[in-house]
This record gives structure tokens, sequence and C-alpha cells, in this order.
């Protein structure tokens, strides 16, 4: 599909670029301007340079969560690809079998973020909730609300049970495009079921593993709403992630000048991770 | 009436698609673009239909310099290779749509959709849609609605090579049927020598984005300008040969020695090549100055009517078709004769510089 | 690839896993608040529509699906609107800072919505579109446009540029051709974006909350508003949580042939 | 190498069939015997290629048994059938180096690493790819390709049947000849049976010693190219084979013979007879235009015709006659000319002039 080099193009494309700079660089111009100025109250505010940067580096609380994001964005991903290839190998590959296979997994993906929140706030409480009760019966004291480590898995057990849904799809089409011809050659080279996978399957799955990969990693790695609403962070601030914290900070504390700071340096993480995956998708896409 | 394309070229991201091309299509002439894939012939129908903008050049249509005008302002209409139809409108709505653009009285779209559609044979098939068709179905109903506009300049891009054999042999004999009286400028691409031969009209052969000769198809199969424009108008492709031309007598390839014959003596001295058409060669001499050639038979493929025999000596290979079967074991001895005759000559820059006398009725 | 009768039983597995929070929430919902906390049961002793009764009646609980809904089809649309020429344009031509812009969209569907939440609340605040549906379905345009861009431009790939040559050469403007001829081949695409966009919005809650007060609160909001307050009536919010899993479910339906593409981005 | 068999073989993709219009391959019974390169000739959608796929056991047939040697194998799936197969579109690992790919079915059936590399060699000599032995697949022209999707057949010894599906679509048309060649010269050397699907004739029969000509879900001939040319055995077959197909005239029958329009044409005794016994009233006659001669001279043998149109196709042409208000179309060579609405004598050799009744070829009872 050989494009034709036309700068007309742009009138199709002003809309866009009008609507999404209104919503993304307007707002981002002003953490921009907070993240320079010390503001006191509206016409009070003098240029401070990279002062709060250089303070929200060294802030403690600030680095512990993030170090807690990426640690939670890795375990996502360890074990929601691989669990949503898995699912996706076992897919009916058409029929409706197939769709109504797709529409059940897609459900999870459906409900509201605060939903999810509140289905495992409720599902894994011991006394209400089928898991806390189930896990409480097999000896094993269990309360998110108390102990770190269970309010840790209790999180990215509720982001496995939303999210690899989402993985499992996009693999199930990227398997779907595979035509039926390489399946015949492999049964004819009498392949066993890891070679089809190894040769025929996960080739082909690599440019939309890397999409999942890039949704998964971005998506975990601002996550709020959920875990907010079944731990609201706590105990403690074992469960708080990068966006509760920034929010607490500019909305709760009115602590603008650090949490513009704070934001741009996030902002910079995000832009540059899916600057990485951008230029491996238009790789494997030019490769195809 | 007439389109013309003037020193056009077309260069993109430093590769050629078209090298100063110069062209002259007359209204109600049927003209073939032969060439092989990749050899520039979808790349200049864009051009004369508007689709690309050269990079140097001119395309006159009447007269008029079109270079710049935008397709839709252009009369002309093109067939594709892979069946292009709208497949959300019905069969008729596809032919009538045209004619609707252009605002026509809806009695006289209706008839002539209908007279279109009877003339390409899908007369019954106006209610269906496209998809639901077979491949040849879908290919009149393009044609049907490149005919309907009466487009001064028709354009088809290889439009039967996802066809059946059989198919694309019906569809090309009604193409001839239907472009007899036409006064419209008929261009066709194609890469089979056959096709260009059946389809009649002028050839004109192109490699590499040049042109390599033009003109009504006889005078070029006839009277090939270099080896090249030979190779590309016969399938199997023309047998050439080295020789070496005395004052006494011709050597082939520094193997075979016969004596000049009347024909040849014309020949200056010197390296020539040495064209004969694989159906020329005979296992039986024909005339007396026939030169004889022993070699083995490397191949030989029957196909029902004919058969393709690969023979070989120690320096060269040929390939002969001969009428009926003849079956030969691999690494047989076999006798072949040339008829001098039927010989091309090209010098040693590969120019032609003799063409078979008795064949064409008379001197070239 | 056949159908194994393992492979059967390993999804169907996964299948109940996963439903099963989601059956507990049901579940929940179809109890009174005393059963609730009497118990631990795995199906409602007495069954009771008390708690959807609440919902339908409070204007306070169903405005929340109304305000929802509102701002929801008002993105898709702007969406959709504003995403077509844009996917159009990037399917077919190559023009200056194509890529540059191309990943620009990219960068904003990954902008964390927390990074932009004050900015936000001041920008429309400033332009008095403070708790108005307009607000929000603008708000969610930031991620929403790139990723219908993304899936569109995978659809209209499918398409051959012969499509758009012949129409031109039949005589048709480019307004008239995207809109008579392209768009309805791909349908199938602008389901699937539809849906995607509905789905994104409707499952948004920080921006949405941010941006409204009273007027435009969507559900999300009124039910983590609720958490705060005394006691938590569980059993009302199992079932406001169910009501919004509904329209999901609908609009899927809908688009389950072509979905599997769309989750691909188009990229398949 | 094994022999293939179809008993009473049909099959359909609607769970009930009723009328002939369902099957897309009608109540037929066919042999491939061993080591015979055979190709299944017809137009599209007459399913040549759901028979390709019954063969190698990627479609089950829904009536009739297949049968490898002898042995039933209807249950048995493809990777026990023991088949290879060359798709219309080349398949290859992507991710493998040609090596790989040619290794990958020895691999799989736990072939000993020396005897896979040499067996690789092998036929990477014979296919004249050993030189991008160790280059990506995915980088191959798709000649090369299918070169090497038909070197994973011929790697394993056990083979017991190669089958091609359109194997030449995708490939530029002068490399057509080439890799046809390379078909032929393989068969003969490795003694194979294979079965060729296409709907072009001469790649039908410059591949195959008998080809299985196709119609509306049937075999409706299966024989030599020459048996094709020369003797076709359904009307179909004459339309068919060759280019132009052979003229078929509807014919009444009349005293001594069969007539049509104002031209009487004699028949054989025997034809007659035969005429006599068969009430059809479907009898057609016909003669291919390569065997219609031009008689310089008028006798009661030849019929006046009327020039039509003159086709030049370089070696030879093709002149298209009128007689009795019917087209015949006559083969002669480069040399030939005359004017349209020029009036030439045309002789029809008895040998050659063939007799159809109800579509299939009356034959006299010896041969």
């Amino acid at each position: 599909m050989n494009k034709i080099p036309d700068n007309r193009a742009w009138w199709l494309v002003l809309p866009v670029f009008l609507l999404v700079a209104f919503s993304a660089l307007i707002p981002l111009m002003t953490v921009v301007n907070y993240s320079v100025q010390d503001i006191f109250g509206p016409g009070q505010a003098y240029y401070v340079g990279t002062e709060w940067f250089k303070e929200v580096l060294a802030d403690e609380r600030l680095r512990d969560s993030l170090v807690r994001q990426f640690v939670f964005s890795g375990f996502v991903l360890l074990i929601q690809i691989p669990l949503g290839i898995g699912v996706a190998l076992m897919m009916p590959r058409s029929g409706i079998k197939g769709s109504l296979c797709l529409i059940l997994i897609a459900i999870p993906l459906l409900i509201p973020w605060n939903v999810v929140g509140t289905i495992w706030q409720i599902f894994a409480r011991g006394d209400i909730g089928l898991f806390g009760w189930g896990i409480n019966q097999l000896g094993i004291d269990y309360n998110y609300t108390g102990d770190t480590l269970d309010a840790w898995l209790t999180v990215l057990l509720m982001d496995v049970w939303h999210w690899t849904p989402l993985v499992a799809l996009l693999c199930y089409s990227g398997l779907r495009a595979i035509p039926e011809a390489f399946y015949q050659a492999a049964e004819i080279d009498r392949a066993s079921k890891w070679a089809v996978f190894r040769y025929i399957q996960l080739p082909r799955l690599k440019s939309v593993l890397i999409i999942a990969v890039l949704l998964r990693f971005m998506d975990s790695f601002m996550i709020y709403i959920e875990p907010f609403v079944l731990t609201g962070g706590g105990p403690g601030s074992s469960t708080t992630f990068l966006s509760q914290t920034l929010t607490t900070m500019a909305i709760g504390q009115f602590d603008l000048g650090r949490a513009a700071a704070f934001s741009l340096i996030y902002f910079l993480i995000v832009l540059l991770i899916s600057w990485l995956f951008f230029t491996a998708i238009t790789h494997a896409d030019k490769e195809k | 009436m007439s389109l013309t394309l003037e020193n056009l070229s077309r260069t993109v991201d430093g590769i050629d698609y078209v090298r100063d091309a110069n062209l002259t299509f007359e209204a109600g002439s049927f003209n073939v673009l032969l060439g092989r894939t990749l050899a520039g012939k979808t790349s200049m129908m864009r051009l004369m239909a508007g689709l690309d903008k050269p990079t140097e050049g001119r395309v006159l249509h009447r007269g008029e310099d079109v270079t710049g005008q935008s397709v839709q302002r252009r009369n002309i209409s093109m067939i594709y290779q892979q069946f292009i139809n709208y497949p959300t409108l019905t069969v008729y709505e596809n032919i009538a749509s045209p004619l609707r653009l252009a605002k026509m009285a809806k009695s006289e779209i209706d008839r002539r959709v209908k007279e279109t559609a009877s003339m390409l044979q899908i007369e019954p098939l106006l209610k269906r849609y496209p998809l639901e068709l077979s491949g040849g179905q879908q290919q009149r109903t393009a044609m049907a609605r490149a005919l309907v506009k009466d487009a001064t300049l028709v354009l088809f891009d290889e439009p039967l090579v996802n066809l059946d054999y059989k198919l694309r042999e019906e569809l090309r004999a009604e193409l001839r049927e239907l472009f007899r009286e036409r006064q419209c400028i008929a261009v066709y691409a194609t890469t089979e020598a056959n096709e260009a031969l059946a389809l009649g009209g002028t050839t004109t052969l192109l490699h590499e984005g040049r042109v390599v000769q033009t003109g009504p198809v006889m005078d070029v199969y006839r009277a090939p300008t270099n080896t090249l424009a030979a190779q590309l108008f016969s399938e199997p492709p023309m047998n050439m040969i080295r020789g070496r031309v005395t004052s006494t007598e011709v050597t082939f390839d520094e193997y075979s020695h016969h004596a000049l014959t009347q024909e040849l003596e014309k020949l200056t001295p010197g390296d020539y090549w040495f064209g004969i058409r694989p159906s020329h060669i005979s296992l039986v001499p024909t005339n007396d100055d026939d030169l004889e050639m022993s070699m083995e038979v490397a191949l030989s493929e029957i196909s029902g009517s004919e058969t393709f025999m690969h023979v070989e000596n120690s320096h060269f290979e040929m390939v002969m078709q001969l009428m009926g079967v003849h079956q030969y074991h691999t690494g047989a001895p076999v006798k072949v004769y040339l008829p001098v005759n039927k010989l091309f000559v090209f010098d040693s820059s590969e120019q032609l510089v003799h063409t078979p006398s008795r064949v064409s009725g008379g001197a070239l | 690839m056949r159908q194994t009768r393992s492979k059967n039983i390993g999804i169907t597995i996964y299948i109940l896993l996963l439903l099963t929070p989601v059956y507990w929430l049901l579940n929940m919902s179809f109890k009174t608040s005393r059963e609730i906390l009497g118990g631990l049961t795995l199906w409602p002793q007495n069954f009771t529509f008390d708690n959807y009764v609440v919902i339908f009646t409070d204007p306070s609980w169903y405005n929340g699906y109304l305000n929802s809904m509102a701002y929801v089809s008002i993105n898709v649309v702007i969406t959709l609107l504003v995403a077509l020429p844009a996917a159009y344009a990037f399917s077919r031509y190559k023009f200056l800072g194509d890529k540059h812009l191309f990943f620009w969209l990219l960068s904003n569907r990954m902008a964390p919505p927390a990074v932009f939440l004050l900015p936000f609340f001041q920008l429309y605040s400033s332009i008095g579109l403070f708790d108005t549906h307009i607000a929000v379905a603008l708000a969610h345009c930031l991620f929403n446009v790139p990723l219908a861009v993304w899936i569109l431009e995978g659809f209209m790939k499918g398409v051959p540029r012969e499509y758009d040559e012949m129409a031109y050469i039949d005589g048709y403007s480019f307004p008239r051709f995207f809109i008579k001829v392209f768009l309805p081949m791909i349908r199938s695409g602008i389901g699937v974006t539809a849906f995607f966009a509905f789905m994104f919005s409707w499952v948004e809650l920080l921006l949405a909350r941010t941006l409204t007060a009273v007027d435009a609160q969507p559900i999300g909001a009124i039910m983590t508003r609720t958490i705060g307050a005394s006691g938590i009536d569980w059993g009302v919010l199992a079932a406001a949580g169910v009501l919004t899993i509904i329209p999901g479910l609908l609009v899927i339906w809908f688009v389950r042939n072509h979905v599997a593409k769309g989750f691909a981005l188009g990229r398949v | 190498m094994a022999e293939i068999q179809l008993k009473a073989l049909a099959h359909s993709y609607i769970a009930n069939p009723v009328g002939p219009d369902d099957y897309a391959i009608r109540q037929l019974d066919h042999i491939w015997h061993k080591g015979g390169a055979y190709a299944l000739l017809g137009p599209s959608g007459c399913g040549k290629s759901t028979m390709l796929n019954i063969i190698s056991g990627l479609v089950q047939p829904s009536e009739g048994e297949v049968l490898f040697d002898g042995k039933r194998v209807n249950e048995l799936s493809p990777r026990d059938r023991n088949i290879a197969q060359v798709f219309q579109f080349p398949v290859i690992y992507d991710s493998m180096t040609v090596y790989e790919n040619l290794a990958f079915p020895l691999k799989n059936n736990k072939v000993p690493a020396a005897k896979i590399k040499a067996r690789v060699q092998e036929i990477a000599e014979v296919l004249e790819i050993e030189d991008k032995l160790h280059k990506k697949a995915k980088n191959l022209t798709a000649d090369e390709k299918q070169k090497v999707s038909m070197g994973r057949g011929l790697v394993r010894e056990d083979v017991s049947a190669i089958l091609f599906d359109e194997p030449l679509t995708v490939i530029d048309p002068q490399l057509k000849w080439k890799l046809r060649r390379k078909l032929k010269q393989i068969h003969e050397q490795f003694d194979i049976t294979m079965v060729y699907v296409t709907h072009d004739q001469l790649e039908a029969s410059t591949f195959a010693d008998k080809i299985a000509v196709m119609y509306d879900g049937q075999i409706v001939q299966f024989g030599s190219p020459t048996e094709l040319f020369e003797a076709p055995n359904h009307t179909f077959v004459g339309y068919f084979i060759g280019s132009p197909g052979m003229n078929i005239v509807e014919v009444e029958r009349c005293s001594g013979g069969v007539r049509f329009g104002s031209i009487v044409l004699p028949l054989e005794a025997w034809q007659l007879e035969l005429l006599e016994r068969i009430k059809s009233r479907n009898v057609k006659v016909g003669i291919r235009p390569e065997f219609i001669e031009i008689s310089p001279v008028v006798s009661d043998e030849t019929y006046a015709a009327e020039v039509l149109d003159i086709e030049d196709l370089g070696t030879y042409k093709i002149v298209t006659t009128q007689l009795g208000g019917q087209e015949m179309k006559v083969r002669q060579n480069e040399e030939f000319d005359a004017t349209i609405g020029a009036r030439i004598d045309l002789l029809f050799p008895k040998q050659w002039l063939l007799l159809y009744v109800d579509e299939f070829l009356v034959q006299e009872k010896q041969p």
C-alpha cells in the first residue's frame, strides 16, 4: 500500500489535532507553568526554576511509590502476558462458540474501574466475600485491609482478573489472522504442538504481543481507581501508587509546584517508554 | 482524438518507473503494452489516466495538454487486476454509478445499463451483489461499468490474469469484438505474448520503464528491432545463437560450420546473433539450404497438440515447438534443421539487420 | 487447529473463574443488607429486588446513569466524526510530520489522567464548561480519539487504494466518495471503533469525577461517594454495579464478529 | 510410494444432500497408480481442490472410501497418510532459515542429525537452492519459496505422494516455465506419485502423464494429453482442451448420416447402426480446428464455407468460417492467406470427425 505524498492531507487531520491539542497541550502548558513557579494565591507567584524538580527527585515518598509502581507493572506483565497467550490458545478459532467465548472473556473490560474495585472489595472480605471466606476456611488468616502482603496479592489478583482478557483477546485476534494453510502444512510435516506454537503462532503474534505489552505496561503504570477503591492505598501506603500520590499532592494538599514537577517526570517516563514501543511496532509492521 | 505521450518520465525515490516515453495512440485503436512484471506497464497507464503526475514530459489528449488535469474531469475508465467493484452496491448500481454522477436521465441510464449488461452477458445478474458472483462475472461487471460511460480512453491493467485459462480465452475474443467498432482508445497491459497477438491492434514492448519498440502487432512481431524485442515477444523465448560470418561460411559458436547461402551473403563479415523461432526448427529438412545441426534431447514436454523439445549440444541449447506428439528419451541424439529463410540476424550491438524473407511476403 | 477436548475444559474453567466475582456481585445485589451482614450464603435466601427499586426510584442514583450515558454518547459521536477523516489521511497519504503526529497521538492515549486532573479542572472551569456533559465528553477525547484513529486506520488499510481511484475515475468527488462508497465499506470498522470509544469512556472515572459536581455526576462518582458515607449499603451498591455492566454487554453483542480485529488496533 | 484409490467416493458440503447439484464431488471410482504424475484439470468450482484435500486428508469425504495401497485411510489425518502438499501461496516458516525449513519434517520424525544434514543437502542441490540454505526463508522470491515448500515433502523418504494445489499461481510468467520443467525433472528422478491441480491445460499436459478432467464434480475423462486432444470423451473436454477448443455442432439424424443446416455429413456404418439403437435426440458432431483441412480442389467430400475472420497469432493462424449456419474454426500455418468473405473448401477427415450422444463420445466396439 504505497502512500501518496500529499500535504493537503493535513486538512483531514486538523480536527483531530485541534481537539486532542485542546485537551492535552493546554493542560500540559499549565502543568509546566506550575512546575516552575511557587504559587501562594491568585496573582502571587514567582519563578523558581528547577527547584521543585530537585525537591521532587529527592522526595522519599515519591521515590517509594515510583519503585512500587515499577514493581507492580513488572508483576502485571510477568503474569498477564503468558496467561493471556495461554487463554488465547485455548479459545475456539471461529464460529458461534468463538464469539460467545469472546464476549464472556471481555466482560471484565466492560466494567467501570470503580465497580471492579467494589466487586473485589466485597469478594475478598473474610465475612461477606466468597474468596476471603474461602481462604480463611483453608486456615490461612487472610485480611487484605490489614496485612500488607495480602493487600498486595489482592490488588495484583484483581488487576490480573481485570486485564488478562485484553491480552487474551489481542492474541486471539493475532491467531485468527493465521491462514489455515499454515496449520495444514504443520500437520503434514508432523509438527508437535510445541513446534506449531514456536514456529507458526509465536512469530505471527509478535506485533500483537508488542501492543499487548505496551498497553498493559502503560495502563498498569497509571493505575489509580481500582486499588484506591479496594484498599484506599493502605495498609499504610503499601498499595499507594504513583497516580494516587500525585492526586493527593495536587488536589489533596494543594501543593501545586511539587505535584506539577512530579507530573512532568511521570509523563516523560510514559513518553519515553511509548516511543520505544512505537518504534518496535512500526519495525514489526515493516517486516511483515 | 488521439492520446500522445511526450518524453514522459516518472522517477520516485530514485527509481525510474517510466523513462522518456514517446507514444501516440489513435482513436478507435486497441493498443497492447507488453512487458514483464515491473516493466512499467501500470505506471505508464496511471500517467495516461492522470492518477499519477509525471516528473517530466506531457500527456496530450486531442492535442490538448491534460497533464495537470484531475482524474475526475477526464473522460476515462480503468479496469484493474483484482475485480474492483463497489461491494455495497448491486451490479445494476455499480454499472449505473458513472452515469448517475454525470446526472443522466433515469430512463437513459436504465437503457444503457441493460444494453451494456447484455453485451457482457451479465443481464440476469443485475440485482445481485458483486461479491456473490464468480471471478469472471465480477470482472465483466467492472468492464460493463467502464464501457457504459463511452469514455474516450479505456485502460485495462492485466484484467484477465486472475481468471481461468479458458475464461481468459473467451473474454479476449469478446474484448476484440467489443472494441472493433468503438471510437475510443483502448490500452491493455499484459505480460503474455500470445495475448498481444490474440488482441491485435498495436503492440508496445516495455522493458524497465523504457519503450523498446512500438507499432502494429505483426510489424513488431515480424521485425523486432533488437534481440530484447525478439525475446520479449515470443513464448517460449526465441533461440539466440552467436555466430561469425566470414566471406565463405558462417560458424555458430565456433562449432558448426555452414556454407554461406544466398540469404546470408549480403551480410558483411563479422560477429552476429542469429535468432530462430522454436516453431521454425524442424526434425526433417524442408529445403536444401537448411542448416543441419546434431544435438541431444535434454527434455521433451508434450502438451497434447504440441511438443516443446529442449535440445542442446556442448555449446548452446535450443527449444523446438513441434506439432503433434514426439516422445524422445533424455540424451537421445537428434538432427535438427534450421531453415535459413526463417533466420533473424542481429549485429554485434544486437540491432536487427535481416528478417526472414519469405515469411512476411517479400523484402522487409 | 482443531478444538481438542482439553482446550475446551481449560477455557471453561478460566471463564468460570473469571465470572465468579461478577456472580458474587449479582448474588449480593439480590440480598437484603440484613442477610448480607448475617453471614455468607452462596445463593440469596430471600430474593429481593429492593436494591434495584432503590436505584430506579431515587433520582440521585438513576441520574448517574443518565449522565454517564449522555457524555459517553456525545464522546462516541465526536470521536468518530473527528477520527474518520484523520484515519483516512493516515492510511492513504504521506505528509509532513505524519509519523510524529501519529506518535504524539499514541502518547496521549498513554497519558496518565492523574497528571491532567488539576489543569483540566481549571481549564474547563475557566471556559465555563465545568459540571457539563460536554466537558467530560471532550476530556475523554484525550485517549479515545487516538485509539479510534489507530483502529480505523487499521481497517482502512484493508481497503485497496484502487477503490478510491475507481471512484474518482467514475466522477465521484472526495466528500461524496468518502460518505457514499468508503464509509459503507468499513461499516464493521466503524462499529468496532464506536464500541471501544463507548467502553473506554464508560469505564473511566477519574476525569469524569473531577470535571463534574452535581448536574453531570456519573454513576461511578455517585458509587464512590457513598463509600465515604456512614454505613455502606452493600446491596444497593452491588445492584448499581450490576447495572453498569449491562450497557457494555449490549454494545459488544452487536459488534461481536469484528471486535477481535479492533482489539489488535487494526494491526492484524 | 502409494497407490491411491477412490472407491464410490462422493462429497457434499451440505448435511443431507438430495440431488446431484448438492454434491461438490459426484459418485466416482478412480485409481492413481504408484509413481505416476497426474493432473486434476478443470475450471474453478469443478471440485478439483476438494478432491485434492480429500486425498490429503484435510477434508473427510461424506461418502465412499479413500484407499492407500488398498488400506482404508479415511480416518487417518494428513500426518499419518504420509503425504506432502504444496499450496497455492508459498507456505514457509518465516522465522527459520531455508535449511531449518527443509530439516523441519525430519526433525519432527526424530531422524538422526547426520542423516538430516545429508538429506537436506541432497534435496537442496536437486532444487538448485543449495546456495540459499542459510538465508532466512522469508527473504526468498516466490518461486524459491515454492521450491522450499516442495523440498519439505521431498526430504522425507517415506512420503507416499506429493500434492500440488495450483502451485504456479503467484509465480512470474517467465519463471513458470522453469519451475514447471523442474517439477517434471524431479518426478523423473524420484518416481513419487504426484497429483497436480490446475485450471491451465498447458501446465497440466506438460507436467502430467495422465490428466483427469473434472467438470461439475465428475471426472469426465482420465487419459494422456494426447488422448484428451485426439479423442475427447465428453464435449466439455473437447471444448476445454486445445486453444481454441473443438468445433462442436448440434446435428439431426438423416439418411446416411447427420445434418446441420443444409450440410449433410456421411457417417460410418457402425455409427449409423449405433444412432439407430440410441434414441436420444442430443446428437452432436465435433472436430478440432487442427484437423480440418482446406483442400485446394472441390470434390464430393469438401464443403464450401465462407471466410469470416482470420486471426494471425504469429506461428499459426485461426480462420473462422461460416458453414451451414455454424461457425467453424480452422487452424492454418503462417503462410495461409485469404480475403474476408472468400469461399474455401473444407475437408473433414473421417477419423477426426467425432460423434457425441448425450455429450459423451461414441466409439467403435474394438478399441
